[in-house]
């Protein structure tokens, strides 16, 4: 086993540590900024201001009971949630945490894997995600559950469209499916009269970017798309017959696909690692958390879309719109490679 | 056996549409059947692509995703159709729905 | 390199194996996952011969749009009314093996006694990565080489999509089966209870339904379920 | 004069053309005097010509145009004049102009008078044309020509189904006898390469005697149809439903001697043919015999004028076949003149009866209508053959022929008929103008008919009387000497007065002695004719009945052609071929439904077929394919 | 191609009138018909400029255009005509005009439509006289089925649907034949030369074996004798015509049939002249027994139509007759026959039409006595029926005649049997004539003059056609049909001088074919000129 693989293993756990980490404090911070956000307090009671409530909360699920519906279908509810929660955090691995550092003299590079479909990898480890979901809700032999999942399963295929459509747009511009590439695109400069400015996708694509975080949030079903789970209508959805650990599987899964895609929008369409100065992972990092309030103000702000709405608003308003950008990408470049 | 061979794909790829083609044969609910049916183009696929690594070519994988294109559109109307039979018939029964032999 | 050797072996191993479940399991949700794990098995094989944009379009396609559409209808259909996987002709399922072991034979002796005839052309590994990568290949190809049959893939997934917007339309014109117990939207699970006969839809059915009874309902339209005012005078005119 | 020949047949098929289209809104009684004056013109032009012919001997001809330029076969469409057609000119001329002059009267007030005199000169132009074509198929087609004026004619008054069915009876029996007439041409074009007269007359003798036998048949086919001889015949009598200036101006003066025209015409074969010419003699002297069986026992006049005629057209048919080729155009040339007269006489007597055409509600018509009575009397007594009137002459001659040539059975016959005829004859003029009168005065008031009709009977009347004397004497007169011309080849036999006094007598005293039983039996009433009839029994009542010709007819050919055309519409086209197609749609069905069942709906089924194809196929690449087995 | 593409103009014109009124959706009745009569009309323009531009002297094919098509496989657009065809395209161009005028009040439902069947339908047979490329000429000849087969089955009469598809299929069968012999002709021509060629032209040069020339003739002439249509392959005529709107009548048999007769003489005979000098005594006695079979069915029926139809079966046989007689007198008969017989029998059906039109029955039994309340329309049947029943004088006589004497020179019994027709022609016809034209309407009483009051006493008065009882209150009494009327007359006389003209004076009609015929017999020795 040569070195390099040896070493994109090694950055794999790290990367995947950490996410668990974030994950578990992001929800404390949710906790946090939305109590803020209505006005309460929020955990406050384990720990110096509640901060470790999510410690609490994860031996708390560890050792519910595990509950197993009798009608349940066995197996693939055992599966659900472990799918779930093994996709979440595997599309993290092509998003690119800056450029190679020398450690022990071995040069690492700050990826898992720098992989020419790259983009197409994310959307694809997304799609997949998808399954636990359907099947969590399919196993748990339960009416809400199932509606769950199908909800989820038509939801997230129509928006994996939008999400895949709407990244056309940069892909077109960069020319590559790979994130590394789009990065390095990313961080030159660009000159537009007195104005330097970056070269960030967001500000040759705004449309897509709009697009792109709508669409992400359905994708990761939260609020005001998460009518999969919808607790006033399903009863918690695909996950009302699972407890314990098997439902904090889910609840992780959820977590960190927020995390991840928020690392994904931030790399595509922020510059990634690129900052104003001294590039690094804390941009990165920075611009993932600007997603992620994004995310927590959205639960608080905006209420429940009703299904018809969900999916109208895919089809009939997000698609055509990132049609006519995708045509319209499509003139510019070929407009600026003089072909015209 | 050091090196891939080009059978090794061969026989993935002709086992998978053999198994694909006996579940047409032996199911009867029709969404199984579609299934088998997507696991025969997909194994058709692994033939193009194996062929293609074999020799050097693209043609093989630009013939695999159009395969893939058809695919999606067949498995659309497919299930369209199906949706439409458990509307009319409230069966996904395929010995059932026999209409073609009337 | 025999770990390439054997990673294949492994992943064509994993794939039959799953394709086979995918056959005998009864439960029709069991055999869609295991066709999912087929189809990963059958991506990474692809990522092996080098087709990685296969790879993930396969995954993408496939896995993510076309088996999940699979299960959705999966879960609309009645439990109940999925058959069993023994069909009731046991010689259809002998048939079927036969069949299937004569055709394995007669592909595997044709695999054995090929006589290689094609010329190796220009991609190999070096020849795709001078050229940009498999995308790019690809993408050069197609829009060049394959511009018509491109197009025409397109139409066919226009007319595709234009098909499966005519099969999903509720028929309007037709008289409601009498046999049709599953009249229910995804967005409205509430039932009314008692309130049933307000609801159009269902009181158009004529389904009088009972409490073991699914109801899993499609509508376009929430509105459909909610009758106005003005719609509830009518009515009372018209009877 | 050649050059102004085509005038002749254009002024009346301009009548006729100018009557047609305009006759019904623009010019209606005044088509009358159109037509009557086209022909007067024609007649007058024909006269320099027949003078021209006279005096020079010589035949002229007008070409006008190529009709058909079919390769080998081309036809020309030629003016040709010789002795014999100018003979005909004159006649046709003449009879045609008196014809239209009387129908301005008998037609008058008829509705459909511009239809009548429009057809009329068409007929006048047709039959010219007949007469002065140079070839055999410009002769055909104004054959079926004056076919077609004489079916327009008979049907004129097309309301009463009797007449349509009559025109449509003549024209079809017509056809008939143009079958064989149609074919003799073919076979003339076949045998000699062209058609037209001369050319046919130099090469007769290069062919085959048998070739010869059968033209000459053939050709004597369209004569059997055309001058109702014996079998076809039976159309003419009902062709008496038409107008009766018709009746005298077709089916007595011209058209129907257009078949012996054509025989004398084609006289350089028919000649070469001893068989062709006893066939001709047998049915001419059978059909005169017949016809005047028949005449004997009809009541209604036009009828017995017009089996008279048929009988007639026999003479003259036996006069060609027996080789009096001359006597038989004489014949044709009085005949058209007291024929002529005898039918418009009888129009006249019918006009002045309130178109009552029946004898036997007729009599005693003498006193008033006169002239009409003596004019018919000419006539008939022409025809009856006695001395001197025209009759006597040709006929007369005829017979002589028969002894001439040694047909002595011929002769006889011929005697035998000379005796009907006279009995049928006067039995024609005893009845309706002598005796009582057997009509209602109350209904009926007899009169004479207007001078424009009474005009052309007396001239038509003068030439029944006079015309014999071209022919005198027998067999060396002024015509014989003039037609002489036309039958190259033929001599005028030298006959000893004493022959000729002898026939001339015995024709005589039979004529003579018909005109005394028909007087004993309708004017004195000594003999009963219901008596004699009574005797003859079955004898009378076949005559009566016409031999019931009709009726063989019906039973032989109408019904059983008919019923054979069912039966292959009904059977062979809707059972057989249709069946036939049917059957393979349905063998189609049934297979198909047969192998339908192979479709049982079931996907596996279709799978397993497939597989099954798949393995087929391989295997048998493999084996055959291959060189894996090998 | 340096001067006008007059085939093409002329071809396409009425193609370009059914675009227009396919793309103005809704027009109003009238503006269509204007439509379609212009087109038709510029159609016969061309037709007549380039009867103007044609080389009478010439015996090859003139106004060619060629343009290459799909030039790899030998088919290109090659048009061209010569004294076979420019009569039969001028027949045909004029039979569209009058047809259209014929359809003018008659046709009331989906005029539209109709007016761009009936267009295409033109274009459909123009372009099968014209073109000499074997793949463009099957196109014309099925686009000319499709629009036959539509008019028959929407615009016919209660039977329509029945006739139509029989007509489809029997004539499709045809074509499949032939298409199956055009691919075999094909690729025996490539085998021996080399080249890829559909061109009539070039194939006739060929040199086919025997075996091979019986077969593919055999295709092509079952393909022909079906469209023209020789016994036995004659039954889906009656049925057709009868159910026919007037107009389609109008072109089936003026056109239509004359399709198969031209299709023998441009490529059964050219291309396979030693199958055809086989098959010719078959032929021969195929087409005698049509003749006589036709006049003999015609002979017993009821329906106007289908008495009509069967007189046709009996015409066109002497068209077969004629060619496969193998000489001059033969070939001009063939021709004749077929440009008499579509002026004849057009004019018949028009006629047929005018009273269907107002009576709205075609049985001959609910006619009568018609010339006395339509004395024009009586003198055009009159004139029609004599040229049909073979009148010399008019036009179908010439063409019989020279067909019956060709073949008595080669087969004398055919022509001793085939000339038998000249009676039952005249039976049939005059029968039909007596009863429909003549005599009084059914019921209508005697006249007072009519000899048949007078026989009161010594026999009962023959029973009046269809007697006084079986007089039906839904018939239209024959007696209130009203004359044939301007547009009627206008779409009659040009056919009755046409008629007169060909039955006078053929010499220019001859005279056109005449190089192109000897050419076309030259093979056979060319007996006759």
């Amino acid at each position: 086993m040569d070195a390099n693989l040896l070493s994109s293993y090694i950055f794999a756990v790290i990367v995947l540590n950490v996410l668990l980490g974030l994950m578990a404090y992001m929800t404390y911070i949710e906790r946090k900024v939305m109590a803020a956000m209505q006005d309460r307090i929020g955990p406050n009671r384990t720990g110096p201001v509640g901060l470790l409530q999510p410690i609490a909360d994860g031996l708390k699920l560890l050792v519910k009971e595990d509950i197993i519906p009798k009608h349940a279908d066995r197996r693939i509810f055992l599966l659900a949630p472990l799918l779930s929660f093994v996709l979440a955090p595997v599309a993290a691995a092509v998003i690119p945490f800056g450029d190679s550092i020398t450690v022990f003299g071995h040069e690492v590079n700050l990826y898992v894997a720098d992989i020419n479909v790259a983009v197409l990898y994310f959307l694809a480890i997304g799609s997949m995600g998808v399954f636990g979901i359907i099947l969590g809700g399919y196993a748990s032999a339960n009416r809400y559950s199932l509606l769950g999942g199908l909800r989820a399963a038509a939801q997230v295929i129509s928006y994996e469209i939008i999400l895949g459509l709407s990244l056309i747009g940069v892909i077109i511009l960069s020319g590559s499916l790979s994130l590394v590439e789009i990065v390095n695109q990313q961080s030159e400069t660009l000159t537009i009269g007195p104005l330097q400015l970056p070269n960030w996708f967001i500000l040759s694509q705004p449309l897509a970017f709009i697009i792109f975080l709508i669409a992400a949030v359905a994708e990761t079903n939260r609020a005001p798309f998460d009518l999969p789970e919808a607790e006033t209508e399903l009863i918690g959805g695909f996950h009302t017959e699972y407890s314990g650990f098997r439902f904090s599987f889910f609840f992780l899964a959820e977590y960190i696909s927020m995390i991840v895609i928020s690392l994904f929008a931030a790399t595509i369409f922020l510059g990634g690692t690129d900052g104003p100065i001294q590039d690094g992972v804390w941009w990165l990092a920075l611009k993932a958390c600007i997603f992620l309030f994004f995310y927590i103000w959205l639960r608080t702000t905006v209420p429940r879309f009703r299904y018809d709405q969900l999916m109208g608003l895919a089809w009939k308003v997000l698609l055509p719109l990132v049609l006519i950008n995708i045509l319209l990408t499509g003139f510019i470049r070929l407009w600026g490679l003089g072909m015209l | 056996m050091n090196e891939l061979m080009p059978e090794q794909f061969m026989f993935l790829s002709a086992a998978l549409f053999i198994i694909g083609m006996v579940g047409v044969l032996t199911r009867r609910n029709v969404l199984v059947i579609f299934m088998c049916v997507e696991l025969m183009l997909a194994s058709v696929n692994i033939a193009f692509v194996g062929f293609a690594w074999e020799f050097s070519q693209m043609t093989g994988q630009i013939f695999a995703l159009f395969v893939i294109a058809i695919a999606a559109a067949e498995a659309v109307i497919g299930l369209g159709i199906i949706m439409a039979l458990t509307r009319q018939r409230d069966t996904v029964d395929i010995n059932e729905v026999r209409e073609l032999r009337q | 390199m025999a770990a390439e050797v054997l990673i294949f072996n492994l992943l064509s191993a994993v794939a039959i194996v799953s394709a086979v479940a995918m056959i005998t399991m009864r439960n029709p949700v069991h055999s869609a996952i295991a066709l999912v794990l087929t189809f990963v098995n059958v991506a990474a094989i692809f990522i092996m011969l080098r087709a990685e944009f296969l790879a993930a379009v396969q995954i993408i396609v496939y896995t993510g749009a076309v088996l999940v559409l699979i299960l959705f209808v999966l879960m609309l259909v009645n439990p109940d009314d999925l058959p069993e996987f023994h069909s009731g002709k046991p010689m259809q399922n002998v048939f079927g093996f036969g069949v299937g072991l004569i055709l394995l034979a007669e592909i595997s002796v044709a695999i054995l006694t090929r006589t290689v005839v094609a010329e190796p052309g220009p991609w190999n590994e070096e020849g795709v990565a001078a050229a940009g990568g498999n995308i790019q290949v690809i993408g050069q190809l197609l829009y060049s080489g394959y511009v018509l049959p491109i197009q025409a893939t397109a139409l066919v997934l226009l007319a595709a999509t234009i098909g499966a917007l005519f099969l999903g339309r509720p028929d309007e014109d037709q008289e409601p089966s009498p046999k049709r117990r599953t009249v229910a939207t995804i967005s409205l699970a509430h039932t009314r209870g008692a309130d049933d006969d307000l609801i159009p839809a269902l009181r158009a059915a004529n389904i009088k339904r009972e409490a073991g009874d699914r109801d899993l309902i499609m509508a376009r339209d929430a509105d459909e379920f909610t009758t106005s005012a003005e719609e509830e005078e009518k009515k009372g005119q018209s009877e | 004069m050649s050059s102004w020949l085509f005038l002749i047949p254009l002024l009346p098929l301009a009548a006729a053309v100018i009557n047609f289209i305009l006759g019904r809104w623009f010019l209606q009684h005044a088509s009358q005097w159109l037509a009557t004056l086209a022909v007067a013109g024609s007649f007058i032009l024909s006269i320099p010509v027949f003078l021209e012919i006279v005096s020079d001997e010589q035949a002229i001809s007008q070409h006008l145009y190529t009709w058909i330029p079919a390769g080998d076969f081309d036809i020309p469409v030629t003016l040709f004049v010789d002795q014999l057609t100018a003979t005909m000119l004159l006649v046709v001329t003449g009879v045609g102009l008196l014809v239209h002059i009387y129908s301005i009267g008998y037609m008058h007030g008829d509705p459909g008078i511009y239809r009548f005199f429009s057809y009329l000169p068409l007929f006048v132009f047709s039959m010219l044309m007949l007469v002065m074509a140079n070839n055999f198929l410009v002769l055909f087609v104004f054959w079926e020509a004056v076919g077609l004026c004489s079916f327009l004619l008979i049907g004129f008054w097309y309301r009463r189904r009797s007449a349509a069915s009559a025109a449509k009876k003549a024209f079809i029996v017509n056809r008939v006898g143009d079958f064989g007439f149609g074919i003799g041409i073919l076979l003339i074009f076949v045998t000699y390469g062209t058609i037209e007269y001369a050319g046919v007359f130099d090469m007769v003798g290069d062919a085959s005697q048998t070739t010869i036998t059968v033209i000459a048949l053939l050709l004597f086919t369209g004569a059997i149809g055309k001058s109702a001889q014996l079998p076809l015949f039976v159309w003419l009598p009902d062709a008496m439903e038409g107008p009766t200036p018709v009746s005298a101006l077709i089916h007595a003066a011209t058209m129907v001697t257009a078949g012996i025209f054509v025989l004398a015409r084609a006289y350089p074969v028919v000649s070469q043919s001893a068989d062709a010419m006893m066939v001709i003699s047998i049915v001419g002297i059978a059909t005169a015999f017949v016809a005047a069986t028949i005449a004997v026992t009809q009541y209604d006049i036009k009828k017995v004028v017009a089996y008279s005629t048929v009988s007639q057209l026999g003479f003259m048919a036996f006069a060609i076949g027996t080789g009096a080729w001359i006597a038989a155009i004489f014949h044709l040339v009085t005949h058209a003149f007291f024929k002529g007269l005898l039918f418009l006489g009888a129009g006249s007597v019918i006009h002045g009866m309130h178109e009552e055409q029946d004898m036997r509600k007729m009599g005693g018509l003498k006193k008033y209508m006169p002239i009409t009575y003596w004019t018919f009397l000419i006539g008939a007594a022409a025809n009856a053959g006695i001395i001197p009137l025209a009759g006597f002459w040709s006929k007369d001659e005829i017979i002589l022929g028969t002894w001439l040539y040694d047909h002595t059975v011929i002769m006889v016959i011929a005697f035998i008929t000379a005796f009907f005829t006279s009995l049928y004859m006067f039995r024609a003029v005893f009845m309706t103008f002598h005796g009582e009168e057997r009509f209602n005065p109350d209904e009926v008031h007899p009169h004479e008919s207007p001078r424009i009709m009474t005009i052309p009977l007396i001239v038509l009347a003068v030439f029944a009387a006079t015309i014999g004397f071209i022919g005198f004497p027998p067999e060396d007169g002024w015509f014989h000497h003039f037609l002489i011309n036309a039958f190259p080849g033929l001599t005028l036999p030298d006959v000893a007065w004493s022959t000729i006094f002898i026939f001339a007598g015995i024709s005589t005293l039979i004529a003579l002695s018909g005109l005394f039983i028909q007087y004993m039996a309708y004017v004195k009433k000594s003999i009963s004719p219901a008596g004699i009839a009574g005797l003859l029994g079955p004898l009378y009542k076949l005559a009566a009945n016409r031999w019931y010709l009709d009726e063989i007819y019906d039973v032989l050919i109408v019904r059983p052609l008919v019923a054979f055309s069912m039966f292959l519409w009904r059977f062979v086209d809707a059972q057989v071929i249709d069946g036939t197609v049917n059957g393979v749609a349905t063998l189609v069905t049934y297979t198909s439904q047969q192998w339908r069942k192979a479709q049982t709906g079931l996907i596996a089924n279709y799978v397993f077929a497939i597989a099954l194809g798949a393995i087929i196929i391989i295997g048998a690449f493999m084996i055959f394919g291959s060189n894996l087995f090998q | 191609m340096d001067s006008l593409p007059i085939l093409s103009l002329m071809t396409y014109s009425p193609l370009v009138g059914a675009l227009i009124i396919l793309f103005w959706v809704n027009a109003p009745a009238n503006a269509v018909r204007w439509i379609a009569l212009i087109a038709a009309s510029v159609s016969l323009v061309f037709s007549l400029i380039m009867l103007a531009m044609f080389d009478r002297s010439d015996s090859g094919m003139q106004l060619q255009e060629t343009f290459r098509w799909l030039p790899d496989v030998g088919i290109e657009y090659y048009l061209g005509v010569d004294g076979i065809s420019v009569p039969l395209v001028i027949l045909t161009t004029m039979l569209v005009v009058i047809a259209i005028l014929a359809s003018w009040d008659a046709i009331q439902h989906r005029v539209r439509e109709y007016m761009i069947v009936m267009l295409l339908l033109a274009t459909g047979m123009i372009g099968v006289f014209v073109s000499l490329n074997l793949f463009l000429f099957y196109i014309f000849w099925e686009v000319v089925l499709i629009p036959m087969a539509l008019m028959i089955g929407i615009w016919g009469s209660a039977n329509r649907i029945y006739a139509a598809v029989k007509f489809f299929l029997y004539t499709l069968a045809g074509s499949l034949l032939m298409l199956v012999a055009i691919v075999a002709t094909y690729q025996s021509y490539f085998e021996q030369t080399g080249e890829r060629t559909l061109s009539v032209l070039q194939l006739s040069q060929g040199d086919y074996g025997t075996n091979f020339q019986m077969w593919v003739f055999l295709a092509f002439f079952f393909a022909f004798a079906i469209k023209i249509p020789l016994w036995p392959f004659h039954t889906w005529l009656p049925d057709a015509h009868v159910e026919a709107p007037t107009a389609g009548s109008v072109l089936l048999a003026g056109v239509l049939l004359k399709m198969g007769g031209y299709g023998l003489m441009r490529f059964n005979l050219p291309m396979f002249p030693d199958a055809a000098e086989a098959f010719a005594p078959l032929i021969i006695v195929l087409s005698v027994i049509a003749i006589i079979y036709g006049a003999l069915v015609a002979l017993v029926q009821t329906d106007l139509k289908k008495l009509i139809a069967y007189s046709s079966v009996s015409h066109m046989g002497f068209v077969t007759l004629g060619i496969f007689a193998f000489n001059a007198q033969g070939m001009y008969g063939a021709m004749i026959v077929m440009i008499s017989h579509g002026l004849v029998t057009g004019a018949l059906f028009l006629l047929v039409g005018v009273v269907y039109h107002r009576a709205h029955t075609r049985a001959i039994e609910k006619f009568g006595g018609l010339a006395t309340n339509m004395p024009i329309y009586a003198s055009f049947f009159g004139l029609f029926m004599f040229a049909s029943l073979g009148l010399p004088g008019l036009s179908g006589f010439v063409g019989e005649f020279l067909a019956i004497l060709a073949a008595f020179r080669e087969y004398p019994i055919a022509g001793i049997i085939s000339m038998a027709v000249v009676v039952l022609s005249a039976w049939y016809m005059m029968w039909m004539f007596q009863r429909v034209v003549w005599q009084r309407a059914p019921g209508e009483p005697p006249d007072h003059d009519d000899p048949e009051l007078k026989l009161a006493g010594s026999e009962a008065p023959p029973k009046v056609a269809g007697g006084s009882g079986d007089h039906h209150h839904e018939d239209v009494d024959p007696r209130t049909l009203s004359d044939v009327n301007a547009k009627e007359i206008l779409t009659l006389v040009p056919l009755a001088l046409l008629t007169i003209w060909i039955g006078v004076h053929p010499g220019p009609f001859m005279e056109l074919m005449q190089p192109a015929l000897e050419a076309l017999l030259e093979p056979f020795g060319g007996s006759g000129f």
